[in-house]
């Protein structure tokens, strides 16, 4: 049994169990347990990945497997991990940790609910473990129907409507994935001469140019509709806005990260050559989602669409690292896709926290929260610290890694991509400000507020597990990127191969 | 004795083959309609013959082929016959155009 | 004739058999104890399933008009699980009709011409199959002697399916007038790329698209399903489809391999057409049935895609689909069977709440729609994105496109579906509906099917062995 | 480590630590022990700072004849690539030190000034945090031996200021000053963080000292590069500095990054007295100080700009602060000026012994300024604690029931108006001479401002503890309240005396040693411009009288728009509510809802329509189908014949 495995079996022998049991209570705390286990064993086993690392073992990704799963298309079941993998199992580990703990009170169908969350996760860690693109594919996909019936059936709003934009969108984008690798899949025939899914196998290819572009494009266009990329965001705000407080977490958390990382994976790393031609249109694309990301933002008056606006916004540094191509900007990308995903599934849970007890998400409504309620009030500040790049927060180390990235690159055309981005700080404090201002700070607009109540045990926990991660990446960037530096090296490497090359 | 070139036997059968059709589309009496199917089979007949006699006189699989038609053709045309009955009962009409309670 | 031979044609035997048997039953007024007859008649097909299993045995027969190798074989297993699950599925719709005899003996004697057709090593056998298999079908489409609707279904029909035959063989004369003998070997060797035979190659692809309802020809197809009673809906939907569907890959990728890039390009247009005109058409419907018809013509359409490869993995692939579909179809269809026998309801609509009323129904309907719209961990995922693998590789990026379109847009309509059943909440709460253990059986069958297709891989790779392209 | 490395670390660890402390464990421990623990831990700082200043200044600081920069403590945070990275570092130079002690000494006595201020106030141990976390952020900002790790500090400055502006947060006002406090900097901080990124491309490094040796020899290729492509006439070095002096320019509140400062007074008083008059205000200066050597030697052009813009900012806010009646107003637009005359003396500088007297005044004026207008902050604030008001027109006759703090707030007026023997004449007089060497006419600006300075200095004054009789009563605002006098009188002591310091032998330019020029004759010019100053502000405000109002109208509209600070804040907000709202922000929601997003269920409505358009198809009628099928056929075998024949 390979390591990696047991990632995929802990959330599915919990699913599996949560079927059997009949009472909520052992249900929640099954999800619980099963949850908690996964991110010991995700600290574990990041753990023992850098004591591999320590010892001396250089390969790309450790623990490696294959086995057969359609041969006669030679699909495997491979896993590997490397740092940003494993980073991103991390991020996983934590934000479903603690969005079931923010669940903790859900109302109806529980088993369905916590079932969903769950099969989510799994599709999350099966993506973030396969060095097989089909299977890689597989997860992907499968993460995408949890999303539509967890909106669907516990959201809020116009709820359906939203739902289903998200998953068509979402199809829509894996659809183009699918084209992609599949091309990519008889490419590595044709060029390489053993068809083959395996990352390992197609980064030693060298695909003629016409190849390259066009499935670079379709790849990195693919995933950028799962990292909610400009024009390609507008499920985003719907399904943000629309979802179960957990379910937000999740989207916003995890499963955009998963675009960021086939972006960076797939279609950057695979595809180096097309990436250098062609990245800058997504350099153009994710300058627009910064900056207008982050003034529509702006104008949001419902705090779940500010944050994910907000999120279309920040998701934008992510593409915008990845399309750079330096090593630092890749850091970068790696970085704020882990800060990101925290920080933002702590916005999600404070908001979701404030909904649950005042019934209004516009921020004009509420007002005085964190007279009534500190903890909350307390962990949507933070929160919106963290995304407006406060340095001890994790939101700073990673922009500004994005930043100076980009400022590698040379050239009139990505400087003024840099300043862009690097302008959204500010707009992105006008708007944090405007939100803490109206709804944390100021005084009780409303008399039934007054009785609300802080912070459960849940709750608190929640946003504790959350805030210590933001706070441990704001305070100890180096270990990030002792973690993943080596891995971004290798990806940038590879340009550096191509241009030797060419 | 001068033979009749094939070209003019299929022509006829074209010619059948299109009336057919036309009686089809035109005709809304489904008895017709059949009857149509009818004249459409029996060019295709002609033709099945005509090749057989002008091009591969040696082998009957045309010959062969037509009885078949025949034979499946008359089966068709009793399963019709039957539902158009049955049809009838309902609707009290066989009139094809008034067959349309499910569209769209 | 040696054992051997029979072994070949055990699946003709044994279905003749069963076909004798019902006969003699008829005639002795056996209708009169429904149950034991009904139970009698599933053990004889499951009988007619496991001998379908036996060793497989390769070789032509007739003069090579009877055609036996192993892919044959599976086909018709596949679709000999069909018959059976079908049968399972029907039993409560059966128990309360006083034909239930007539009605295995129509069908019976369809899937007798379904088999045929399949092992067909002339287009005389393969017509006759054809034909064999429709002209029941129509009986049975008007098995609902009392409805309206039925009616209608079956003269809508025999009169489309008579025309249609008299195309098709309008051009098979057309082609026997072109190669002189119409055995599949001589076509192959002798077919030229002339008017006269892409003539005749245009009506028999028209006469093909019709039995398996591609856009243009498809327009029967949603009449009949709405109008025929369900068991028989489920078995046009997917034995009639099926099995024209496996003739056809053979006749393309066989008869017709000499001109591979004309069908390529016809094949390219209807599959775009059928899969966006069946999506479209899809998303409009009320009636579940109707909803069905669209669905199984948009299916059709990425078959086709499949089947655009043109190659070893099209064959293969286009054949695990067909498998993946048959499974998730009839789920569907035994749902919507077991929820109309009880409640008498079979649109959308009706369906609101059903999560809370019957989860079960609800499950597997949730699951067969998740596998037909490929969702992931259904099998119906593997089979579509192979499809579009096989297309892929023969580099048909137009016909990708439109498959990528129309992938989202039926996600769209299944899970319009999956929303009601889910999300909405009911006006009107459906009883809990029973389960008897036919139904139950059947539908376990299909969902565990459905799930574990595509992790238990040695299925596929036993049709990639089968699967020959010459 | 040696015991002073020991020592400044500690500085730095303890306000850290009592911040931690007090927020996790505020709400469990009763508000006097949080207030004791929290003054305890910043007066053991203030020890410690004046320890290692000891250390440093007598002891190790001095390396061949000139004061060196010391490491005290290095950490790499983040390695962004080979070249730069972010390392923590604790660096000890004169300036730093200087400010530790400032920093320390002048937070020490507000947070003592504050256990009585802000008795009884309901979250006193948050307040104790978040002056304990603003305290360390500005302690981190001055030892940063790393533009970024300045960077990292001047946000946490920017943030806890911004916290304890907003520390009333349900008062409408306080939120909106808060807001406009940190988006107002947060802009300028955009072009500090554009100028890293471009100095820290041209330098390869982020490490100050590497930075400012590779920018500053004339044959470094690093230097020949950089000021080899240029824009506007300026040099790209001289733009990333003067993109690095936006951000400075933003904290230090220069026109026209100003208007955020007058706002900021809705925080409780002691924070206005520490973190906008003495410390995290001055941050700008200090910034430009840290690069002054590269200004000064490679971006002379630059370093000009930055005297221009200081000067006017000087005469501007003067000017401002003349017509304003909130005292803590006047007092911020005062610290406005004195701010901008500190920004102007390293504008004026140049490189070299006698040229670089601006920079040791710039830093002396920076010492005692801290220390007096800490001072008047403070007095303004038990005037305020005693009338229950920010507005002149409610004080007036103070003088008898707040002797102390009558006498303190007296000492420190005659220091800011520069009054001979008093700390702020010491400096004001360095900064005027050396621009009187550096440019003449900032000199004779900058003369004119101190008169301003004086007058409305004692215009504030007068009108609080003259101008007419005490209307609260006779009896002592001020029993009891040794908390709040204790930090007046040493302020006081500082203000007066901190100015007989031999500035010039500590820090200069270069760390070497230098005597500050002084010349009695020189002296006349600035001291009776205060006089006079002084002498208008008697004249109007000693008594009641309709001089002011006189005055005022005389000077008719100019009164008005000063009195109205020339309309800036109202430009920002037309561009910030009018443009960039209506303009950007809300087209850009319009946008995404109606045509983003549109588009999106533009396709599903194309399909609908579709759907909809092609349903005629499927009429019902058998023949119609049939029709299409032929027609299908047909087609096909058209296309067929036509594409493959």
């Amino acid at each position: 049994m390979n390591v990696l495995s047991i990632l995929i079996l802990i959330p599915l022998i919990t699913a599996l169990v949560l079927l059997m049991v009949r009472k909520e209570l052992h249900m929640k705390l099954i999800a619980l347990f099963g949850s908690i286990a996964q991110l010991g064993y995700s600290v574990w086993l990041t753990n023992y990945y850098i004591n591999f690392r320590k010892a001396g073992d250089t390969a790309e990704m450790l623990f490696q497997t294959s086995l057969g799963w359609f041969k006669p298309l030679n699909i495997y079941f491979s896993t590997g991990v490397d740092g940003i993998s494993l980073t991103m199992i991390l991020l996983t580990a934590m934000v479903v940790v603690a969005g079931i703990l923010v669940s903790w009170k859900i109302q109806h169908q529980v088993k369905e609910f916590f079932f969903l969350i769950v099969l989510l996760s799994l599709g999350a860690y099966g993506f973030f473990i396969s060095t097989d693109l089909f299977m890689m594919f597989f997860f992907l996909e499968l993460a995408v129907i949890p999303k539509y019936l967890l909106i669907g059936i516990w959201g809020s709003g116009k709820k359906e409507y939203s739902a289903m934009k998200l998953a068509l969108m979402l199809m829509a984008g894996s659809a183009l994935v699918f084209l992609g690798i599949a091309a990519l899949y008889f490419a590595s025939g044709i060029y390489g001469g053993q068809y083959t899914w395996n990352i390992h196998e197609l980064t030693q290819i060298n695909f003629p140019m016409s190849v390259q572009v066009p499935i670079y494009l379709l790849i990195f266009t693919g995933f950028g509709v799962f990292t909610a990329m400009f024009p390609f965001h507008t499920w985003a705000p719907d399904g943000h806005s629309s979802a179960p407080t957990a379910a937000s977490m999740f989207l916003a958390g995890i499963s955009m990260k998963l675009g960021g990382y086939g972006a960076l994976r797939v279609a950057t790393y695979l595809l180096p050559n097309a990436a250098q031609e062609w990245s800058w249109i997504f350099i153009i694309l994710a300058s627009i989602a910064i900056i207008y990301g982050a003034f529509a933002t702006m104008m949001q008056k419902d705090l779940k669409y500010m944050n994910a606006y907000s999120s279309v916004s920040h998701c934008g540094f992510v593409i915008l690292g990845i399309a750079m191509l330096t090593k630092t900007a890749f850091m970068g990308a790696v970085m704020q896709m882990v800060s990101h995903g925290i920080m933002t599934a702590l916005f999600f849970a404070a908001i979701g926290m404030i909904y649950d007890r005042a019934h209004t998400r516009q921020a004009n409504e509420l007002g005085g929260m964190l007279k009534q309620m500190p903890f909350i009030g307390t962990a949507f500040i933070i929160a919106g610290l963290t995304s407006l790049g406060l340095p001890g927060f994790s939101g700073f180390v990673s922009e500004m890694t994005v930043f100076v990235g980009s400022w590698e690159r040379t050239g009139i055309f990505y400087r003024v991509a840099t300043i862009l981005a690097c302008a959204s700080i500010v707009v992105t404090a006008v708007y944090i400000l405007r939100s803490v201002g109206f709804a944390i700070w100021g005084t009780i607009t409303n008399k039934e507020y007054e009785t609300l109540k802080d912070a459960t045990w849940n709750e608190k926990a929640a946003a504790v597990l959350l805030i210590a991660g933001i706070v441990f990446i704001g305070v100890l960037p180096f270990w990030v990127v002792n973690l993943i530096s080596n891995d971004t090296i290798t990806i940038f490497n590879k340009f550096i191969s191509v241009a030797v090359a060419n | 004795m001068e033979q009749v070139p094939l070209s003019h036997v299929l022509i006829l059968s074209s010619c059948l083959f299109f009336l057919g059709i036309y009686g089809f589309f035109s005709r809304r009496n489904m008895i017709t309609m059949l009857m149509s199917i009818e004249l459409i089979l029996n060019s295709i007949n002609i033709n099945f013959i005509a090749f057989n006699k002008y091009l591969y006189p040696h082998q009957l699989e045309g010959v062969f082929f037509t009885l078949f038609i025949i034979t499946v053709a008359a089966a068709e045309v009793s399963l019709a016959i039957a539902i158009i009955i049955n049809l009838y009962r309902k609707f009290n009409t066989i009139d094809v155009e008034d067959t349309n309670t499910m569209k769209f | 004739m040696s054992i051997y031979s029979y072994l070949m044609l055990r699946f003709e035997v044994v279905i003749t058999l069963i076909i004798f048997i019902l006969l003699v039953l008829k005639l002795n007024d056996a209708d009169k104890k429904e149950k034991s007859l009904l139970i009698g008649i599933n053990i004889m097909l499951l009988l007619n399933f496991i001998v379908g299993l036996l060793p497989m045995a390769e070789g032509n027969l007739f003069m090579g008009f009877f055609r036996s190798n192993g892919l044959l074989v599976l086909q018709k297993n596949i679709l000999n699980l069909g018959l059976l699950l079908i049968s399972l599925t029907s039993y409560n719709y059966l128990l309360k009709n006083n034909n239930r005899i007539e009605f295995y003996i129509l069908m019976l004697s369809s899937m007798l011409g379904v088999f045929a057709m399949l092992s067909s090593g002339h287009i005389l056998v393969l017509y006759l199959g054809l034909e064999m298999s429709t002209i029941p079908i129509a009986a049975l489409a008007n098995f609902n002697k009392s409805m309206k609707n039925s009616s209608e279904a079956g003269i809508k029909l025999i009169l489309s399916s008579a025309f249609s035959t008299g195309i098709l063989l309008f051009g098979i004369s057309l082609l026997y007038g072109a190669v002189g003998n119409l055995s599949f070997e001589n076509i192959q060797a002798n077919l030229q790329l002339n008017e006269l035979t892409l003539l005749a190659f245009a009506f028999i692809l028209g006469g093909f698209a019709f039995k398996m309802s591609i856009v243009p020809f498809h327009l029967w197809t949603a009449d009949v399903y709405e109008g025929s009673p369900v068991a028989v809906t489920n078995y046009l939907s997917v034995i009639s489809k099926g099995s024209v569907i496996f003739v056809f890959i053979s006749v393309l990728y066989s008869i017709f391999s000499s001109f591979t890039d004309a069908w390529l390009y016809a094949i390219t247009i209807l599959s775009i057409l059928s899969m966006t005109v069946g999506n479209l058409f899809a998303m409009r419907q009320q009636n579940l049935k109707r909803f069905f018809a669209f669905s199984s013509i948009a299916q059709v359409g990425f078959v086709l895609v499949g089947i655009a490869g043109a190659s070893k993995i099209g064959l293969t692939s286009a054949t695990y689909f067909v498998l993946i579909y048959l499974l998730s179809n009839i789920a569907s269809f035994g749902v919507i069977s077991a929820i109309f026998d009880a409640t008498g309801k079979e649109t959308i609509n009706d369906y609101k709440g059903l999560y809370k009323s019957n989860p079960y129904f609800a499950l597997i309907l949730a699951v067969s729609l998740f596998s037909l719209a490929g969702i992931p961990p259904t099998a119906g995922f593997f089979g579509k994105m192979f499809l579009l693998t096989s297309s892929m590789g023969n580099g048909m990026y137009v016909l990708l496109a439109f498959a990528a379109i129309n992938i989202v847009i039926s996600l769209y309509n299944y899970l319009r579906i999956v929303k009601t059943m889910f999300i909405d909440d009911a006006v009107e709460v459906l009883p809990v509906v029973g389960r008897n253990f036919g139904m139950k059986m059947a539908l376990a069958v299909c969902t565990i099917g459905i799930i574990i297709i595509g992790f238990v891989t040695p299925l596929f790779q036993y049709i990639d062995v089968l699967s020959i392209v010459k | 480590m040696s015991t002073y490395d020991i020592a400044a670390l500690l500085i730095l660890l303890l306000p850290i630590l009592s911040f931690a402390g007090l927020s996790f464990l505020g709400k469990r421990i009763t508000p006097c022990t949080a207030g004791i623990v929290g003054t305890t831990v910043l007066f053991v700082a203030a020890g410690l700072a004046l320890f290692t200043a000891y250390g440093y200044f007598f002891q190790f600081g001095e390396v061949a004849g000139a004061y060196a920069h010391h490491t005290s403590l290095e950490i790499n945070w983040l390695q962004f690539n080979e070249n730069l990275s972010i390392n923590l570092s604790i660096i000890l130079d004169p300036i730093s030190v200087m400010m530790l002690v400032v920093i320390t000494v002048i937070s020490a006595m507000v947070h003592l000034y504050s256990f009585k201020y802000m008795h009884g106030e309901e979250r006193f141990a948050t307040y104790y945090a978040y002056l304990a976390l603003f305290t360390f952020s500005m302690l981190g900002l001055v030892v940063s031996g790393n533009l970024f790790q300045m960077y990292i500090f001047w946000e946490l400055v920017g943030v806890s200021s911004f916290l304890l502006i907003g520390f009333y947060f349900t008062k409408p006002s306080a939120i909106a000053a808060a807001k406009k406090a940190f988006i107002v900097t947060r802009f300028a901080d955009l072009g500090f963080l554009l100028g890293i990124l471009m100095l820290s491309y041209g330098a390869e490094t982020l490490d100050f000292f590497v930075l400012i040796e590779r920018l500053t020899q004339p044959d470094s290729v690093y230097l020949a590069s950089f000021t080899a492509t240029s824009f506007m006439g300026l040099s790209a070095l001289s733009w990333g500095l003067l993109l690095v002096f936006t951000g400075g320019a933003g904290k230090s509140a220069m026109f026209p990054l100003h208007i955020w400062l007058p706002d900021a007074m809705e925080g409780p008083t002691p924070v206005s007295a520490l973190i906008h008059a003495a410390t995290m205000v001055v941050a700008g200066v200090y910034l430009v100080a840290r690069l002054f050597p590269v200004f000064a030697i490679s971006a002379p052009d630059a370093l000009a700009i930055v005297g221009y813009i200081g000067v006017f900012t000087a005469l501007f806010a003067a000017v401002i602060a003349c017509t304003q009646t909130d005292i803590k107003r006047v007092l911020a637009y005062s610290t406005i000026s004195q701010i901008a005359f500190m920004m102007f003396a390293l504008g004026v500088a140049g490189w070299g012994e006698e040229k670089a007297e601006g920079f040791t005044a710039s830093m002396f004026h920076l010492f005692t300024h801290a220390f007096f207008k800490a001072l008047l902050f403070l007095g303004a604030g038990a005037v305020i604690h005693a009338v229950h008001s920010n507005e002149m027109k409610d004080m007036g006759g103070l003088r008898k029931s707040m002797p102390i703090t009558h006498i303190t707030f007296l000492i420190a007026c005659l220091a800011i108006a520069g009054v001979p023997l008093l700390s702020g004449f010491f400096s004001k007089e360095a900064i005027l001479n050396a621009a009187y060497h550096g440019n003449p006419m900032i000199f004779y600006v900058a003369l004119l401002t101190s008169g301003l300075t004086a007058f409305y200095m004692f215009r504030l004054y007068f009108r609080i503890f003259w101008y007419k009789a005490d209307e609260h009563g006779h009896h002592n605002h001020e029993k009891g309240m040794w908390a709040m006098n204790l930090p007046l009188i040493i302020l006081a002591i500082g203000a007066a005396f901190t100015g007989y310091i031999p500035f010039g032998d500590f820090v200069s330019a270069d760390g070497k040693p230098f005597e500050l020029p002084f010349h009695l004759t020189f002296s006349i010019a600035p001291v009776l411009a205060g006089v006079i100053g002084i002498g208008i502000a008697w004249m109007m405000y000693s008594k009641q009288n309709s001089n002011p109002d006189k005055v005022s109208a005389s000077f008719g509209r100019f009164y008005n728009w000063a009195y109205h600070k020339f309309y800036i804040d109202e430009i920002y907000l037309f561009v910030t509510k009018k443009v960039l709202f209506n303009l950007v922000g809300r087209p850009a929601a319009w946008f995404d809802k109606n045509v983003v997003d549109g588009m999106i269920n533009g396709y599903a409505s194309i399909t609908s329509t579709t759907s909809e358009a092609i349903k005629g198809m499927q009429s019902g009628r058998l023949q119609t189908y049939t029709l299409f099928f032929l027609g299908g056929v047909l087609v096909v075998a058209i296309l067929l014949i036509v594409n493959f024949i």
